[in-house]
């Protein structure tokens, strides 16, 4: 099996657009391609898209050859459109990593994209109703703020994790969020001001959750051979595992501060990459709300379940702490474009390798590192690993 | 019973409804459709697999379990306990969107996992400050009205 | 690499049906673990689903977990649901492939479907048109039977050919489909009846399309190891090339009767898998329309350029002529179920090489076929091939 | 001018309008609004690059060829020549569904490829029976009205 490195990244600035779906994609291209000036497109011979509701948000589908035209590129290898919700970014990049693998593909182009703001927000935020089972769940307005809700009043309940420590959260990824000029909010905030910001579904407020956000972000992957010619840079992929446990309706979710997929994919993950947590030198999460990021800490096994308020009320999830947790800023900071979160992220572990971010956002020598997202109602985890070393051989299997 | 009206204004409902159209037969036909008849004479049923014991919700036509067909429809107890709730405010299905803001709970139903069921469903008569983990809720039936002169029926939980 | 093959294959019956999209799933589901009594359900670690539109047919999205919570499966490796339109069943079997081959799968579920009649006809085909760019060839009304009815007329005009041949492909599909029970539709017609039913967009008459029809069709993959111990008729996946002609919008077609794209495709298939039509028994080929069979023919180089009129007319293209095509009735008798298309063809593969088909359609002793689908306005080619003999080596790349 | 008048009782358009929102600025803005702009004013143009030289249909806001975005507006030659056509009768988005059945045509404006571009368009004014490849046709302008006292614009053929 080939090994598959990151060889360029690009992004738009993410938020309330003014620019269509289609701005995005182009934007996005622009720079992933501006990244790569040794880069002749012609080399390009595969295209992985990552997007969620085009379908609903914007009233178009098969959207991958849409993506070719508007870049120029001529696929004659892999093409298609990856969809798994919020985690519709690192699933196309998988597919990206698998194709290089086999030989199948040499260079190709993973961009994701999302286009959420219209002048319709209700008719928008619609949309997110049918992220879950609507003919069930979907009637009873069973959408992701209330739902995160619930866990978070499950996690409090049976743990004793307060508000506070949800608040924390926000605090620390506004933080580096401040210092990040393509994410959607870039402002610091307090506890004071989490708490006291609009209630959105108690116990989260309006700062405790991510945002319906508008934006693009690509990466180009290549083969071992073609990444030397291309970049001085490449990032490594380490493999990833992922998980779901068996559950899209609300009556097979069980105890709703368990993740228990969570806690399966992260077992795999480290077992086919090697890592523990101890190696990891950041991590991107998928914080899509305060209450979601303690969780993570707890399942990825940075610290004991139960303690992921006390892990960020103590600060071990900064720059510096026991394991940096979201130094882009995270969702909550970026926002939140599905199909294009799971690549920011990508993104971001390619800036943080190369050092191209502000000092203090920056994870000093960072060689390692993991993203994760989740999609729907946490229905499913997904994981990879990047590292600036080049992986001696992947294990794919057991 | 509780009435919600939709808008008949809204000409093509398929694609802005987020009620399953309900039907017995023809293309909008649901293999589930003893689910709605049940609802409609005012219980709230879900499947049990006759071979392997099963209780599903929803309710389904393939026991996922042992992959039976063999399925019993059974009704669910009428008592439950809340299990976790919050309130739903912002994107509600835009055709609903003036019921908003509610309380979304879920809430169970018999002895959970193996032999009870765990549901979501809206909470129209109390108020979030109102309600705490462990108390005890009744389903009761829902009329959707429209559109036009169409009519359906759901569910929805009262504290009690 | 690791061989791949395919274990089983179960479908639902195509058409009308008086079934949810979940009951599709179910009865998708049910047929192919039926056709796999030594399959222990856990065993199944990735889920690959294809599916084009549920977000607008049947307002879900999230689709993947969904299908694995209707079939109790309990993913752990891989999991996402696929669209490129009309291939997005293709699309998923190649991913399900590559997952297999790297090691990072063992033994895979791929299930495509798509409910596409609903009591609101008018909506549901509205919905066709965000396939191509809903923003510029979209408000034009245009829509597959319109464009590939261009595209008959152009190759009408090139190439002189006739109505009639088009009629022909329609009558060779329907005596097939006419011995397939899953079939949409199962009842031979004469040309006379192709020309003389109603006019849909000329010169394509209604029996000239292939049909809005709900269906479900599932396969499952696995390793060389795992399929040993899971059937005595694996059929093994011999690879595919995939090729987009660099188009969305009608701007970069150029000539419609010429199919670049396919043709490249074609040349990357053929030298990829060592192939040459001669060394293939049976095609399904994307016969979305009759025209698009013809084209096929030539594009794929049954015919030469130009010659797909003449391909039908001397009976070529029938089991027992140069190479038979479509014999399980293509699109135009089964329907097209667009996630389920690519899926219900590899489904085909199987039952002709295990010869479980009705005599008068089974190609005697068939081992090697190819399957294409388009996608779109033919703006995409996808094609992969299979034998009953395992391959001593896939070539994925140059 | 032609005039296609959308029904106003469609309360949420954006998921059954095949027309753009054709905004300048806000959540709906278009880097392209100059091409909905310029058909308010009576001009169906597009973009071509300043730097490779590249006519572009759609209109873009990068270069696909050269990834410049430095881009002119150019006008379409108004008189082309029919390219291919057939009739539209099913699958029309909905809310313009009673304007089926209409010829549905692809015409080539300028020297295609290199200089020029092909489009699909709809003609109104003539039937499938009156129209031969390599006609001449022109492109006019079409005023969308509606929802409400919105107007757009778009675009169709004439035969001349
Ligand atoms: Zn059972
Ligand atoms: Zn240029």
């Amino acid at each position: 099996m080939r090994n598959v490195a990151i060889v360029a990244a690009g992004i738009t600035k993410f938020g309330v657009r003014e620019a269509s779906w289609k701005d995005l994609v182009q934007e996005a291209g622009k720079a992933v391609f501006d990244d790569c000036p040794n880069l002749d497109r012609k080399d390009i011979d595969s295209l992985f898209v990552g997007a969620a509701q085009p379908e609903r948000w914007v009233y178009q589908t098969h959207v991958a050859p849409l993506v070719a035209e508007l870049l120029g590129i001529d696929v004659r290898r892999v093409i298609a459109r990856t969809e798994i919700a919020c985690a519709s970014g690192q699933a196309a990049i998988r597919y990206a990593w698998l194709s290089i693998a086999t030989g199948l593909s040499d260079v190709a182009l993973v961009l994701g994209v999302e286009k959420m703001n219209t002048k319709f927000m209700p008719l928008s935020q619609t949309c997110m109703v049918n992220v879950g089972n609507r003919e069930f769940d979907g009637p009873n307005g069973f959408t992701a703020p209330p739902f995160f809700a619930m866990v978070a009043q499950r996690h409090m309940h049976n743990y004793g994790t307060t508000k506070e420590q949800l608040a924390l959260v926000r605090v620390k990824n506004a933080k580096y969020g401040a210092m990040n000029p393509y994410a959607q909010f870039q402002k610091e905030v307090s506890v004071e001001k989490v708490l006291g910001s609009r209630m959105i579904s108690p116990p989260l407020t309006l700062l405790d959750c991510s945002a319906m956000t508008d934006g693009a972000a690509a990466v180009i992957l290549a083969s071992e051979e073609k990444a030397k010619e291309l970049t001085d840079t490449p990032v490594w992929i380490l493999g990833g595992a992922q998980s779901v446990l068996h559950s899209h309706t609300v009556n097979q979710f069980g105890e709703l501060s368990e993740w228990l997929g969570l806690r399966k994919a992260a077992k795999e993950f480290y077992s086919l990459t090697g890592l523990s947590p101890d190696k990891i030198d950041f991590a991107e999460v998928h914080d899509c709300f305060t209450i979601s990021e303690i969780i993570e800490y707890e399942e990825l096994g940075f610290c004991k379940k139960g303690e992921g308020g006390k892990f960020i009320e103590e600060g071990d999830s900064y720059i510096g702490g026991k394991i940096a947790v979201n130094p882009g800023g995270g969702l909550l900071s970026n926002g939140h474009p599905l199909g294009a979160t799971g690549i920011r992220q990508a993104w971001e572990v390619v800036m943080q390798f190369r050092g191209e971010v502000p000092k203090d956002r920056y994870v000093d020598g960072a060689k390692v590192a993991m993203t994760h997202n989740l999609s729907g109602m946490a229905q499913l985890h997904h994981i990879m690993g990047y590292s600036t070393e080049k992986p001696k051989e992947i294990k794919f299997g057991r | 019973m509780r009435t919600i009206k939709l808008p008949d204004s809204v000409e093509l409902p398929t694609l802005l409804d987020p009620f399953d159209q309900q039907e017995p037969s023809g293309p909008d036909a649901t293999g589930i459709y003893d689910f709605y008849r049940n609802l409609a004479e005012g219980d709230l049923t879900t499947t049990k697999c006759k071979d392997c014991g099963k209780l599903n919700f929803p309710p389904v036509i393939v026991c996922p379990n042992c992959l039976s067909d063999n399925l019993e429809w059974v009704r669910i107890p009428e008592v439950g306990e809340l299990y976790a709730f919050s309130v739903m405010a912002l994107g509600v299905p835009a055709i609903i969107d003036g019921y908003a803001p509610f309380v979304v709970a879920i809430a169970r139903f018999g002895n959970y996992p193996d032999e009870g069921i765990q549901i979501s469903g809206i909470i129209f008569d109390s108020k979030y400050e109102e309600l705490k983990i462990g108390d005890k809720v009744k389903w009761e039936i829902v009329e959707i009205q429209g559109p036009g002169e169409k009519k359906r029926y759901w569910y929805c939980f009262r504290k009690i």
